[in-house]
């Protein structure tokens, strides 16, 4: 058999144009994905049944067992951590809410160590942006600064921007000048018109310099900023103006370095200037395929993106005191629930230390670095391949994942919702 | 000799990110791009095994010459080797230092570990070894 | 089966005529009925005013502009913070709620119907998602058309048929329950940075002015025998001098609809301004209120600005740069291929400011000067004008000239010589009220038919008591009674059950979504039509069999089918 | 009155104890009080050994003092508009949120967001003092309007940020982007930071030490004397069309 039109759950740029041919009960081929989003499709080695850990081994318990035991140990918790939320589909991040609301707990996803800084610039600053679409369609200047599409989204450059052909370009790969800004020349700046390599930690300074140089100040700005030359600024600030339609793509390389939200607030703010001259947009490159839902679901369910403390009842949100990096390191949690993520992979070692030391139960199809401090681990099925439900695209669309082939595994959604039934149960009696 | 350690995606590490019990996890995510003639400073050849100390910890990991990476400068992929020594410091952001990060790196005859050992380390139980 | 019986209800419900009668309402199975048995539940009335549940006419609660209003939003959360309680969730923010603040909230006012003011066909799903936790009440959404690509091609060919094929497809496509056009052809021309002053500027590339695209769609409309008419917010929203181009606009409209208008215009006071420029700013609701007053095929609504802080939010994304380049707050602008866009600022309204006081004045003048209040419905926007918490203390204002004239002495001094508001000397009925807030917005979107706006056997039991006894309050000098009165009700009743009593929602609902699917002849649908299929591949970055929202998104689906004229 | 509160041993250490109510107004009423344990509602006697001494009939004559492992004890102070309260030890985040009037003394070091939009009265921190000492909340209002912030150590980065009014004062250095977007009043570092004052729109910044990182977008105007000093004068922040003035003694472009 084969599923037209399926959606790949790996990236923000949730393609929905692969095919994916089953046979069996098994993706046998995947078209048309890059291979991250093949190898995600083609993936095996799950996780067979839910697991245990009883002292120094593994032991094998039934789904029933492994939700009770779940339920109770968060709801035991004077401040349980739910985080991860990603890699899921919505309506599980949605029961993942209403359960963070009933135990109070704090819920949080990997957009505080992804994007999360661009979240806070944004609440400071705003946000001129757009679907990709547009940017297909009209685009004669596109920037990726602080991001490698080439390895971290790698159709992003065929199907919007360097190889996608647009409504309103003539000769798109000629007509549509590509930039790099990077402290590294990745494969992505060998495709560029322009490559800007920045010293590390001077995007701020390069951002506010270009800004004055858009308000035509470019004679008060140093010979040299962070590396570039002031010429190069001019002519990159000229390009920009210049340009019918200009759009920014940034990635962590802004997020992760010195200054955080204040670098994207100060891209932001550029593009708000540049504003004042043409039309020009800015747009985060997400990581996760469902990364932007989980901010969409936090938001209209509780009115923040992540980091939402409902200890008191009421959410609070303090990004750096209610995020999962901080609350782990700080030892401030006595539980865990981690749902479509692995943080043991991607937090520093001191965060991992603490959840050696609490209570972790994990929803997640494979074995993975986390599983090794879980008390309890739940396979589930994988949204997009066994499961089906909604997920936001990097640029607020949302798409319903399908689902290409038929498991016995229960999606997150299912699991959660019996989880959060146990816990009315218990809190009712 | 001191860098200053980025980390980032890869290709690599996102296709076997979805397995990390895999050795090709673990290869990928413990090696440590470098500029050829830090190599040669050190005298590294492509593959020997390094030390990288930061701030709060060590780790053995693999170099490898890359050229995107500059003097002074290494990059590692995402993973839980650049993670065993990044510091947990989020500058109240909730986003650590991921791609600043100084460390000390140094020739060694150790070998990397794998990943449940390090997970081991901290106090985890290795699942599927 | 659950039967209530409502007994001693001073019922006011317009779309029957009654007015002030106390009778009993039996509801059987979330439907009104002649009687029920004895065994029904009996709430007693005492008298108190009794009406069909509010219905909201424009107003933004779901969708992706609105949850970015939230996201972006940080500080507004900070206000209407609740914990979870019994059957309720928790709940956060003033001018952005969340969803179930939302909910709560109009439920506690007596509200149980809805209508989104815009949605994004590519987003659409996003609504849908956000209407199933809005559980009190039903709702709708108006789908966004302006900026619409094959849309425009079409008029360009003087092809309406085909423009409303497309409306058509995309309605069944996105479940949407009307047209609405926002800023027509200026979206569009804002994906280029660049606006369309009136009704006959062409649209970049596409030749076509705002005026056919207004002009093709309610055709379009017509043909397709929606139930609401086209929802229109005029081009060039919020400059002075911008009445002469609503004139002009509701000018291009015919009377093509027996049952209802012919066009909806919303958020009016926005659109009456006069003058040159700031400096000499003045109201402009007097010729409105006129012309509206001699076209039975307009109706429009107030969009009432009150003082105090608000997030703006609006499809028309050219006007909101304005205004941030008038404000310097934080800005966002979210453009959707081939379709449309979107703006976002916060703003505060102040009574000191002049330009603001005119504002406010206008918005009432409107609803004031215009003869029928079937012609001008009570909105704010929400939230742009202010959120809709603010309900009451307009209804208070329409009612009392006693405490505009207080509220007016609170103003910039210099706003009496800008606006007529001072000389008008009239106030509103709690008849007159019922029309703005319920019966004449169920008609105006056309769904009284469907058993909304009236309390007639077969209707939907969605029933607001106020604890108001209107022959014992003088709304002119007791206008505080009834802000409070409209505030929060004795009970509210919606589907059959109370869900609302006091100020307080008491359990957890289901929401119903209303959508249309125009029935067309095989050659008109543009699912098996070869150019649509191949312009959608080449343009959009959505596949389109992913691109329609499939009806598990709908928690109760109300399709409304409608036979087309094509 | 004198009110003591000497924090018990806890059993799980590490949860935050979220203590608002520790506010000198509050304790005129008597100490019958509630704090928060992560989720958990607990009396102030639960967790803290509570004595009394005299008696005080308003908040001005009421001085809270707090000892014993303080450092997890958030929000102490919050709304705080008259009285004493000293910490002989360090105190949690969020001290002196919303502050309006009377003193705050922490003799050890103040975690995050200490005195954050506070508006008046006064607060002095002998140790350290972490991120966003006297800074505004997500979502980039006006910070802190009015009042003093003292620190006799260092503080951490995004110190001021959002300053609109008040005095801030550092003896020792501070970290990255003090005094970031800010738009009043008066921030001094007399030791050294990095790129202070970015995006600054208004009000003065001081930097008695070397300004490392400095943003290529201020305008040297030349040199002042200040308080024995001799400092440079730089306008800006020139991206932001900013009316700021920064002052520092050094600085080092990041070139």
């Amino acid at each position: 058999m084969i599923v037209k039109d399926a959606v790949c759950p790996f990236c923000g740029c949730l393609c929905d144009d692969i095919e994916v041919e089953v046979e069996e009960g098994r993706v046998v081929a995947v078209t048309n994905a890059c291979e991250l989003g093949t190898t995600k499709f083609m993936g095996e080695k799950r996780m067979k049944n839910p697991i245990l850990r009883d002292g120094d081994r593994w032991k094998d318990i039934t789904y029933d067992e492994a939700v009770r035991y779940a339920a109770d140990v968060l709801l035991e918790a004077e401040r349980p951590l739910l985080y991860g939320w990603s890699g899921t589909h919505g309506e599980a991040q949605c029961v993942g809410v209403h359960m963070a609301e009933l135990i109070r707990g704090v819920i949080d996803n990997t957009s505080s160590v992804c994007h999360g800084p661009s979240i806070l610039a944004i609440q400071e600053v705003g946000h001129p942006g757009c679907t990709l679409g547009v940017v297909k369609n009209r685009a004669d200047l596109v920037i990726y600064w602080g991001s490698n599409p080439i390895d971290a989204h790698p159709r992003h450059l065929s199907r919007y921007t360097r190889y996608a052909e647009g409504f309103f370009l003539e000769n798109a790969f000629r007509d549509r000048k590509v930039i790099v800004i990077d402290v590294r020349k990745t494969e992505t700046a060998n495709i560029a018109d322009e490559f800007v390599q920045i010293r590390p930690g001077g995007d701020y300074a390069v951002l506010s310099a270009l800004r004055a140089i858009v308000q035509g100040k470019a004679d008060t700005i140093p010979r040299t900023v962070a590396g570039v030359t002031r010429e190069q600024l001019v002519r990159v600030a000229n390009l920009c103006m210049n340009a019918k339609f200009g759009a920014v793509y940034f990635g962590l390389g802004l997020t992760m370095t010195q200054g955080k939200y204040k670098n994207i607030r100060n891209a932001i703010e550029l593009v708000s200037e540049l504003s004042r001259h043409t039309k020009f947009t800015i747009s985060a490159m997400r990581g996760h395929y469902n990364v932007y839902g989980s901010n969409e679901v936090n938001t209209w369910m509780t009115g923040y993106p992540f980091g939402i403390d409902f200890s008191r009842g009421i959410a609070f949100y303090n990004p750096g005191e209610t995020t999962a990096v901080d609350i782990l390191a700080r030892k401030e949690c006595d539980a865990a629930l981690i749902v479509g993520s692995d943080p043991a992979a991607h937090f520093p070692r001191k965060c991992l230390e603490h959840l050696a030391d609490i209570p972790v139960v994990q929803l997640d199809p494979y074995p993975n670095a986390t599983t090794a401090f879980c008390n309890v681990q739940i396979p589930v099925a994988v949204t997009g391949i066994d499961a089906e439900g909604t997920a936001y695209r990097m640029d607020g669309v949302p798409i319903r994942t399908r689902k290409v082939l038929s498991t016995d595994y229960l999606s997150d959604e299912e699991v959660l919702a019996r989880m959060y039934a146990r816990m009315q149960e218990v809190l009712e009696q | 000799m001191t860098f200053l350690m980025l980390t980032g995606r890869t290709v690599n590490q996102g296709v076997t990110v979805e397995n990390k019990t895999s050795a090709e996890y673990a290869a990928e995510t413990s090696t440590c791009f470098m500029h050829e003639f830090d190599m040669m400073e050190l005298g590294l050849d492509d593959r020997d095994t390094v030390r990288v100390t930061g701030a709060c910890g060590e780790v053995v990991m693999r170099a490898a010459a890359s050229p995107e990476v500059e003097m002074g400068t290494v990059f590692v992929p995402y993973g839980p080797y650049a993670n065993h020594i990044v510091a947990a410091g989020t500058r109240s952001t909730g986003m650590p230092d991921f791609k600043s990060h100084k460390v000390e790196i140094e020739p060694t005859d150790e070998e990397p570990k794998l990943v449940h050992e390090l997970m081991e380390d901290l106090g985890g139980l290795a699942y599927d070894r | 089966m659950t039967e209530l019986l409502v007994k001693n209800a001073c019922v006011i419900d317009p779309l029957r005529g009654i007015n002030a009668e106390v009778m009993d309402i039996a509801i059987r199975d979330g439907k009104i009925v002649e009687e029920v048995s004895d065994a029904a539940e009996v709430i007693d009335a005492r008298g108190m005013l009794t009406m069909p549940g509010g219905v909201d006419s424009h107003t933004h609660i779901c969708g992706t502009k609105v949850n970015f209003g939230r996201y972006m939003s940080p500080e507004d959360m900070r206000a209407g913070r609740t914990p979870r309680r019994g059957p309720l969730h928790a709940t956060s923010g003033y001018s952005v709620p969340t969803t179930y603040g939302n909910s709560y909230r109009y439920s506690v006012m007596g509200y149980t119907t809805l209508l989104e003011g815009a949605m994004a066909p590519l987003e659409a799903r996003h609504t849908h998602e956000e209407f199933t936790y809005t559980p009190l009440q039903d709702t709708m959404a108006n789908t966004l058309f302006d900026g619409n690509w094959g849309i425009m091609e079409a008029i360009h060919d003087g092809d309406i048929k085909r423009v409303a094929a497309i409306i058509a497809w995309t309605l069944s496509a996105v479940k949407g329950f009307g047209i609405k056009l926002t800023n027509p052809g200026g979206t569009e021309a804002w994906q280029w940075g660049k606006n369309v002053s009136c009704i006959r500027d062409p649209v970049p590339y596409f030749e076509v002015t705002p005026a056919e695209i207004i002009r093709s769609v309610v055709e379009a409309n017509e043909l397709l025998h929606l139930p609401h008419s086209v929802h229109l917010h005029c081009n060039n929203l919020g400059t002075p001098g911008n009445y002469s181009c609503t004139l002009g606009t509701f000018g291009l409209i015919p009377d093509l609809n027996e049952k209802r208008q012919t066009l909806y215009a919303t958020h009016v006071q926005f659109h009456a301004y006069g003058g040159s420029g700031w400096k000499d700013f003045c109201s402009k609701s007097e010729p409105i209120a006129r012309y509206v007053d001699m076209r039975p095929q307009i109706v429009m609504d107030m969009g009432q600005v009150m003082f105090g802080r608000t997030t703006t939010m609006t499809a028309d994304g050219p006007m909101e740069f304005n205004l941030y380049r008038l404000h310097h707050e934080k800005w966002s602008n979210h453009d959707v291929e081939l379709e449309t866009g979107s703006g976002i600022i916060p703003v505060i309204y102040r009574r000191k400011n002049l330009v603001n006081s005119i504002m406010w004045a206008i918005g009432l003048e409107l609803a004031l000067l215009t003869k029928s209040p079937w012609q001008c419905l009570l909105t704010t926007d929400n939230p742009n004008g202010a959120p809709f918490v603010k309900y009451p203390e307009i209804i208070g204002l329409l009612m009392s000239k006693k405490y505009r004239d207080a509220e007016f002495a609170t103003i910039h001094p210099d706003t009496e010589a800008r606006v007529p508001l001072p000389a008008i000397e009239r106030e509103l009925d709690w008849y007159e009220i019922a029309v703005m807030t319920r019966a004449g917005q169920a008609r105006a979107l056309g769904i009284q038919d469907l058993g909304k706006g009236h309390l007639a056997p077969g209707a939907d039991a969605d029933v607001a008591i106020y604890p108001l006894k209107i022959d014992e309050v003088d709304p002119s000098a007791e206008y505080q009674k009834v802000i409070d009165g409209f505030s929060r009700t004795e009970y509210t009743i919606k589907r059959g059950r109370v869900v609302a009593r006091r100020g307080d929602c008491l359990v957890h609902g289901t929401n119903a979504t209303f959508w249309v699917k125009p029935k067309v002849p095989e050659n008109y649908d543009m699912g098996k039509d070869p150019d649509f299929i191949e312009k959608f591949d080449r343009y959009y970055t959505v596949r389109m069999s992913n691109y329609p929202v499939q009806e598990e998104y709908l928690a109760r689906n109300r399709c409304i089918e409608t036979e087309a004229d094509l | 009155m004198k009110v003591t509160l000497a924090m018990k041993p806890a059993a799980k250490g590490f949860i935050p104890i979220e203590a608002e109510s520790i506010v000198p107004k509050n304790f005129l009423a008597g100490t019958d009080l509630l704090v928060w344990r992560g989720n958990r509602e607990l009396r102030l006697d639960e967790v803290f050994s509570v004595s009394v001494e005299g008696e005080a009939d308003r908040a001005e004559g009421v001085e809270v003092v707090l000892s014993g492992e303080t450092f997890r004890l958030k929000r102490v102070g919050e709304y705080m508009d008259g009285g004493k309260i000293t910490v002989l030890g360090g105190i949690g985040m969020h001290c002196g949120n919303f502050m309006s009037g009377g003193t705050i003394e922490i003799h050890g070091n103040a975690d995050g967001w200490l005195g954050r939009e506070m508006a008046g009265g006064t607060i002095i921190c002998r140790g350290d003092a972490a991120d966003y000492c006297a800074s505004g909340y997500r979502g980039g209002r006006k910070g802190m309007k009015g009042g003093t912030v003292e620190v006799f150590g260092h503080t951490g980065d995004f110190l001021a940020e959002s300053l609109a009014g008040g005095t801030v004062v550092v003896h020792g250095d501070a970290g990255d982007m003090p005094g970031a977007e800010m738009r009043g009043g008066t921030l001094v570092v007399d030791g050294d930071c990095s790129r202070p004052a970015a995006n600054m729109k208004g009000g003065s910044c001081y930097v008695y030490g070397t300004a490392r990182g400095m943003l290529p977008t201020f305008k040297k105007i030349g040199t002042v004397q200040h308080e024995g000093r001799t400092l440079i004068q730089f306008a800006g922040d020139l991206a932001n069309r900013g009316k700021g003035n920064l002052f520092v003694k050094g600085y080092e472009y990041l070139d």
